[in-house]
């Protein structure tokens, strides 16, 4: 098993139609560790993940893997270099089976182009079994395969999010983007959910970035925590010292948004209780 | 296990359909072979545009300029200089039929992989739109470059050889089990080839690497991109396999023809084929194909038994008459597919599950979606 | 079952299946029953008789637009045609057979016509009406396969070269060509003039542009021209860059409407210089617009046929049999060239009869052995003797007239102009 | 230069009777995301309606029962067709515009057949002198109702609760949904606007300088496609400038085609597309549109 490197993000700045989604945001994810990214709503953590995935350019700054710039590639260019996400809102492809979905993951692995896979070259054959199988491995692991069969638009939406949590494992990344894992999920899914987190961690020993409203889980289970708040970073530290940071707590209760305050109420509740 | 009866029983209809296809040409006279040889180069051309508007979800209306760059590029490669009329002299290659239909298959490809810097850049139905300007400039083409197509007066295309043996109605005489296969009975049959391996390969696409790629691209690009298919390159080489088997299509066509005129090439055209691909299930290959019989079929077959449907008007009266009833059957056809049956004909017979296509009429099971501006393209 | 693997479907069934096919194909072979030789040749008391002819009649075919952009002259030219067959029936018909039309409607559709045609082919002994050019030239290595013997609605020199087909009237250039000489005898225009030329991208307006193009080098004119589309319906830039050029008169070989639009244009903006259209420039409908005025003022028209109130005693019977049968119909001039041509048709018919030949070969002799068509002075005399020249080089001329009937009063009955005498066809000495 | 400035005028006031159409394209996209492969039949119902009741009404009545059916028939398509399937890609809808199109325009040419229909509008063939030019009087009307529609339906677009609500709709649907705008109604008032203008300009592409309506008149709205997209499909301002450049251009490609011969001729529609592709390679979005909006 590799040790993942670090993924840093140095001084990222995201400007849209002179808005400031992102201001200047830095932190680094260690190797092997869970590390989240939490704020109030609007704060900037779904444009983050999207810059760092390559969706939206960044005006300013740099993320790094390793010694790998992402800054400036493409999507699928960032992807093979080793970062997998999930969607906050599921983007699985509803009329295909969920093997089908997790077969995509393997895009990048395979190589059969439209004339071997439409001639069925025993090439192609023979790599579409084998990836089949590791697929198959990973359903299995997160408890999904049961479902292989079934069109992902017919599961549960609870089902959906580990097929998405699947899916991004598939990619055999280095680094693991979990964007919202446990947003819309029951306490018990939710449960669920974090202990497959800490299992992949355990089993794979990839580093995983999450974004994530839910401060029981986050708490629970990340080793470090970024605060952004209007696409600043207002704190950074292990969740006990994110906790007692009084700034964080003023951005939570500043909003007053009902679940923002529920998550600040959260912010002083004991370590763990979502993973327990 | 009931997944795997039905699979059995659609395998079982399928090589009965091709039993019977294969030995229609024994029994059944000119008007429907030529009917036959229409729908097996329509289908053949719909699986075409199934893959990018169906499977990737890229709205194309140029699908007649790329028949005709298989028309007219087989016609010209294989083609002899002559003298056409009007003055007009026709250039041409002289090269074998065989390698001359290849290379027109792959002059359409470049067509699409000339097109497809702007097919990357545009999305949804600017894509639809630019997509029509091909058809308009192929036209204006068509009907200028004489030397090349001999402008809106066509120009004869060379009849097919395969290895010495012509499609036409002698050279060799040919007579099997008491029927003498001429020209149309000999094309059925190339025809019906072509179609089962286009069939086959599109088949085997869709189920594999580059099919889910596709479909991905369809439901969302930017999942795609994230699970690492190259967007951009993709929507190009959906393209150029469309316009290949449009070109393929083109080229079936000409042999059809055996003179292809510059006015069927036209802005209906490619709407007809739009209409294929709709009526039979968008995303389908073999709503594809049912679909290109069925539009390919009607107003012939309308036409053929006129005299005995009495509600049509018959020739010379006033009235709705076989040909506007029939435009009005498959006008109406795509309205109620994609209201009711987003699966289309092919869905009535059976096929479901990861064949359906871009349309749904129920509610999105992505949930809501969010918006963003972006300020560049990213992908 | 959940992982299987449908690609393990393998070849080997396939290749089961691909044999139970085959051996399938084999024995339902063996019973087929499809007949050969619907379009042999038989001999029956003496005549020797082709495809669609019976003891009691023959049946010609006819693949036409009764639905598309050409459906009212599809439909007045099979009108027509039927009723001059209908009267020659009644006459008693040719070879004591009766003359049977099987019309069929293509509504303009090139697939659908070369699907249609071998519908057609095997019951019918020739094509007494064949629509439209993109029609005639994708069915062109067809007609020649088949022999068909075939008149086309389509009066471009292009024709020519196909030895099957007989054009009922001379070809569109030959029209302008006697126009335009018949406009430099009534002084409206002289050497040296220009001329501008609106003509339609397609084989209508680019055949019509070599007859311009041969007058005016021959009679010194300074020719301009100006392509269009068929679907423009609007001509003030065409007519604008002819006015700029400075021209004496206009020639149009346009659709009907882009006439009509021209005549008004040229009104409107003070030009007023003659328009010469010829033969499907015009429909009668155009004088009921806000152009009709204009139209009446400018249009003239060439053709080589009658128009429908043509005082031909050909002309004259095809109006009285159209009014009985289609009292209310609006009138055009295509069934008096459906007439025209029907009679054509069947003069070929009795000289294949005498021949005691009714087959498709023994109809290529009859047509070349016509020498002199008579038609009642609905058309000139026709003479099918040279392959590749057309079978008549009169034309007349008419202007748009809302008093007469079908809206075309004869202003220079049927003639020969020298210029057309001298004109040498593209297609001279091809078609044999 | 006079020869310049016919040709510009020519085109200007052909553009923008293209204007109008490509409006209407406009209006339905900022309100639904569908194109409407149909405003071309829609543009051929209305002024068939005009040109067949003007015996009647007389020429101004016949307009307004023309336009009210052009609306109407606008409004049968929204209701029965477009609304229904809520959730349905903008794609399929534009495709089954498609289908509309091809139910329609069969019916209407049919009843069309040959004949060219006049309108019996007042202008007939009279002419106006500008200076040096002769432009016909119908043209010269069609401009001022061009302009005169175009700066109401600005003000409507800009001032009444119905423009608000479709650029709130156009501009993220889903939050003016959530601020109580009827998605319903900004769609229905869309098509009805789409086939009043398609109306009117069908009329005036039957005006002098043509001679009337005839069964391919239709086709002249596809024209307006290349216009709608040129100026940016979900840009108001950007139709109309659209259908002016569109129409400029056609009328000097045709003017000046002797001195591009070796582009062939006729370059009038041809350049249309050309001009539309060009504008696409350079901006995907046309000239004054949004970039698109992207989904996550």
């Amino acid at each position: 098993m590799s040790e993942s490197p670090p993924l840093s993000v140095e001084g990222i700045t995201v400007r849209f139609a002179g808005i400031v989604a992102l201001d200047n945001v830095s932190f680094e994810v260690e190797p092997g560790s869970i590390h989240a990214v939490i704020g109030p709503n609007g704060a900037g953590k779904s444009t983050c993940f999207n810059v760092l995935t390559g969706v939206y350019r960044a005006s300013a700054g740099t993320v790094r893997l390793g010694d790998v710039r992402l800054t400036g590639l493409r999507p699928h260019q960032i992807t093979r270099l080793g970062l997998g996400r999930t969607f906050q809102n599921i983007a699985l492809s509803p009329r295909q089976s969920v093997l089908e979905n997790l077969m995509l993951a393997r895009h990048l692995l395979t190589r059969a182009g439209f004339v071997s896979t439409g001639l069925r070259l025993p090439n192609a054959t023979r790599e579409a079994r084998r990836h089949r199988a590791r697929v198959c491995e990973i359903a299995e692991f997160v408890g999904i395969a049961p479902l292989l069969d079934v069109p992902a638009g017919l599961l549960s939406y609870g089902d959906q999010k580990r097929v998405e949590l699947s899916r991004a494992l598939c990619l055999e990344p280095k680094v693991l983007l979990l964007d919202e894992p446990v947003a819309g999920l029951n306490a018990e899914e939710s449960r669920t959910m974090a202990q497959e987190i800490l299992d992949v961690r355990a089993g794979l020993g990839i580093s995983v970035l999450i974004v994530e409203h839910n401060m029981g889980l986050v708490m629970g289970i990340a080793d470090r925590i970024t605060v952004l708040d209007f696409g600043r970073c207002i704190s950074h530290g292990s969740p006990a010292e994110v906790q007692r940071d009084p700034a964080v707590i003023r951005a939570y209760l500043g909003t007053g948004r009902g679940e923002d305050a529920a998550a600040a109420a959260q912010l002083g509740a004991p370590h763990g209780e979502a993973a327990q | 296990m009931s997944e795997l009866l039905r699979r059995h029983a659609s395998r079982a209809v399928i090589i009965a359909l091709v039993v019977v296809l294969a030995a229609l040409p024994l029994y059944v006279g000119a008007f429907w072979l030529q009917l036959g040889l229409f729908v097996f180069a329509a289908a053949i051309g719909a699986i075409g545009l199934n893959l990018v508007t169906g499977t990737a979800g890229q709205l194309s209306l140029a699908h007649a300029f790329f028949l005709a760059i298989g028309a007219y590029g087989y016609a010209y490669l294989s083609g002899t200089a002559t003298s056409i009329g009007g003055g007009v002299v026709v250039d041409g290659r002289e090269l074998p039929p065989l390698l001359a239909a290849a290379l027109a298959v792959a002059l359409a490809g470049l067509a699409g992989l000339l097109f497809s810097p702007i097919a990357g850049r545009l999305r949804g139905i600017y894509l639809g739109v630019a997509s029509l300007s091909l058809v308009f400039i192929g036209q204006h083409v068509l009907l200028n470059a004489k030397d090349i197509t001999g402008g809106f007066y066509g120009r004869n295309a060379a009849p097919f050889q395969l290895f010495g043996f012509t499609f036409t109605d002698e050279d060799p005489d040919l007579t099997v089990l008491g029927v003498r296969f001429g020209q149309r009975e000999r094309l059925w049959y190339l025809g019906l080839v072509l179609l089962i391996l286009c069939y086959l390969f599109a088949t085997n696409v869709l189920r594999g690497r580059p099919g889910r790629a596709l479909q991905t691209i369809r439901d969302s690009e930017i999942a795609a991109a994230t699970m690492g298919v190259n967007v951009r390159a993709y929507k190009a080489w959906a393209f150029v396999l469309s316009s290949m088997y449009a070109g393929l299509a083109g080229v079936l066509v000409a042999l059809a023809f055996q003179r292809p005129v510059p006015d069927y090439f036209n802005l209906t055209l490619s709407i007809t084929y739009l209409a294929m691909i709709v009526i039979g299930g968008l995303g389908s290959v073999r709503g594809a194909v049912i679909g290109a019989a069925f539009v390919t079929a009607l107003p012939l077959v309308l036409t053929h038994y006129s005299d005995h449907l009495t509600f049509l008007a018959q020739p010379g009266e006033s009235g709705v008459g076989a040909a506007d009833f029939a435009k009005y059957v498959y006008g109406g056809l795509v309205i109620v597919v994609i209201l009711v049956a987003p699966g289309g004909l092919a869905g009535l017979f059976g096929a479901r599950g990861r064949q359906t296509g871009v349309t749904t009429d129920q509610p999105d099971p992505t949930g809501p979606s969010s918006s963003v501006m972006v300020k560049e393209d990213p992908l | 079952m959940r992982t299987r693997n449908p690609y393990q479907a393998g070849t080997r069934r396939t290749l089961r299946a691909a044999l139970a096919c085959a051996t399938v194909v084999a024995l339902v072979a063996a019973c087929s029953t499809k007949s050969n030789g619907g379009g042999s040749d038989k001999s029956n008391g003496g005549i020797k008789t082709g495809p669609g002819v019976t003891d009691s009649t023959i049946t010609l075919g006819v693949l036409t637009d009764l639905s598309g952009v050409f459906a009212v002259l599809g439909k007045t030219v099979t009108q027509g045609a039927q009723l001059y067959f209908d009267k020659l029936n009644k006459d008693g018909g040719i070879c004591g057979r009766q003359i049977k039309l099987l019309v069929k409607d293509d509504g303009y559709d090139v697939q659908k016509a070369v699907g249609l045609y071998p519908d057609m082919e095997s019951s019918v002994l020739g094509m007494e009406q064949l629509l439209g050019s993109p029609i005639n030239a994708a069915l062109k290595q067809n007609i020649e396969t088949d022999k068909m013997f075939t008149i086309p609605v389509s009066w471009a020199s292009t024709i020519l070269d196909n030895p099957n087909n007989m054009i009922v009237g001379t070809t569109y250039d030959l029209e302008l060509i006697n126009g335009i000489s018949w406009m430099v005898d009534k002084g409206m225009i002289k050497r040296g003039d220009a001329v501008g030329h609106i003509y339609l991208e397609g084989e209508y307006g680019e055949d019509g542009y070599l007859g311009s193009k041969f007058a005016a080098k021959e009679l010194g004119l300074k020719l301009v021209g100006q392509k269009i589309t068929a679907t423009a319906t609007d001509v003030s830039t065409q007519i604008a860059a002819l006015k700029n050029q400075g021209v004496k008169a206009i020639l149009l070989t346009t659709t009907p409407t882009q006439t009509a639009s021209a005549a008004a244009v040229d009104a409107a903006t003070g030009l007023n210089v003659p328009l010469l259209g010829n033969n499907p420039v015009f429909v009668p409908q155009l004088l009921g617009t806000a152009a009709g005025p204009a139209l009446e003022k400018l249009l003239y028209v060439a053709a080589s046929f009658e128009p429908y109130s043509g005082d031909s005693a050909g002309a004259t019977a095809a109006r009285s049999a159209f009014e009985s049968k289609y009292p209310t119909a609006v009138p055009n001039g295509g069934s008096t060239w459906g007439w025209g041509g029907a009679e054509a048709y069947a003069t070929v018919l009795k000289k294949a009869c005498d021949n005691k030949d009714l087959t498709r070969d023994g109809l290529q002799k009859a047509f070349r052995q016509t020498t002199s068509v008579d038609t009642d002075g609905i058309l000139p005399s026709l003479d099918y003797s040279n392959p590749g020249d057309p079978p008549t080089r009169e034309a007349l001329v008419s202007k748009a007239d809302k008093s007469a009937k079908g809206g075309l009063d004869v202003v220079q009955p049927l003639k020969a102009s020298d210029l057309a005498k001298k004109y040498v066809a593209p297609e001279h000495g091809k078609g044999g | 230069m006079t020869y310049f400035g016919v040709l510009v005028i020519n085109g200007v006031s052909l553009g923008f009777i293209y204007g109008l159409i490509a409006l209407g394209f406009v209006v339905i996209y900022k309100a639904t995301e569908v194109v409407n492969f149909a405003q071309g039949s829609m543009l051929l119902l209305g002024a068939y309606i005009v040109a067949r009741t003007h015996g009647d009404l007389g020429f101004a009545g016949a307009v307004l029962l023309g336009v009210a059916a052009g609306a109407a028939g606008a409004l049968v398509i929204e209701f029965v067709l477009v609304r229904r399937p809520r959730h349905a890609d903008p794609i399929a809808l534009a495709i089954l515009t498609i289908g509309v199109d091809i139910v329609l325009s069969t019916e209407l040419t049919r009843r069309i057949g040959q004949d060219v229909l006049s309108f019996g509008d007042p202008w007939g063939n009279d002419t106006v002198d500008l200076g040096p030019f002769t432009v016909p009087q119908a043209r010269m009307g069609a401009m001022a109702v061009s302009v005169g529609l175009v700066v109401l339906f600005f003000a409507a677009f800009k001032y009444t609760s119905w423009g608000v609500a479709t650029r709130a709709t156009a501009e993220d649907s889903e939050a003016a949904a959530l601020m109580g705008i009827r998605r319903g109604r900004v769609s229905m008032v869309a098509w009805i606007v789409a086939g009043a203008l398609a109306t009117v300009a069908g009329v005036f592409l039957g005006t002098a300088p043509s001679p009337g309506l005839n069964n391919s008149s239709n086709l002249t709205a596809l024209n307006a496609f290349p216009a709608a997209v040129v100026g940016g499909l979900d840009s108001t301002g950007g139709a109309v400038a659209g259908g002016v450049l569109i129409g400029v251009v056609q009328s000097l490609m045709d003017g000046y085609n002797d001195n591009l011969s070796f582009l062939g001729s006729p370059l009038g529609d041809v350049s249309a597309y050309a001009v539309m592709l060009v504008v696409l390679l350079w901006r995907p979005s046309g000239l004054f549109g949004t970039r698109e909006v992207v989904r996550v």
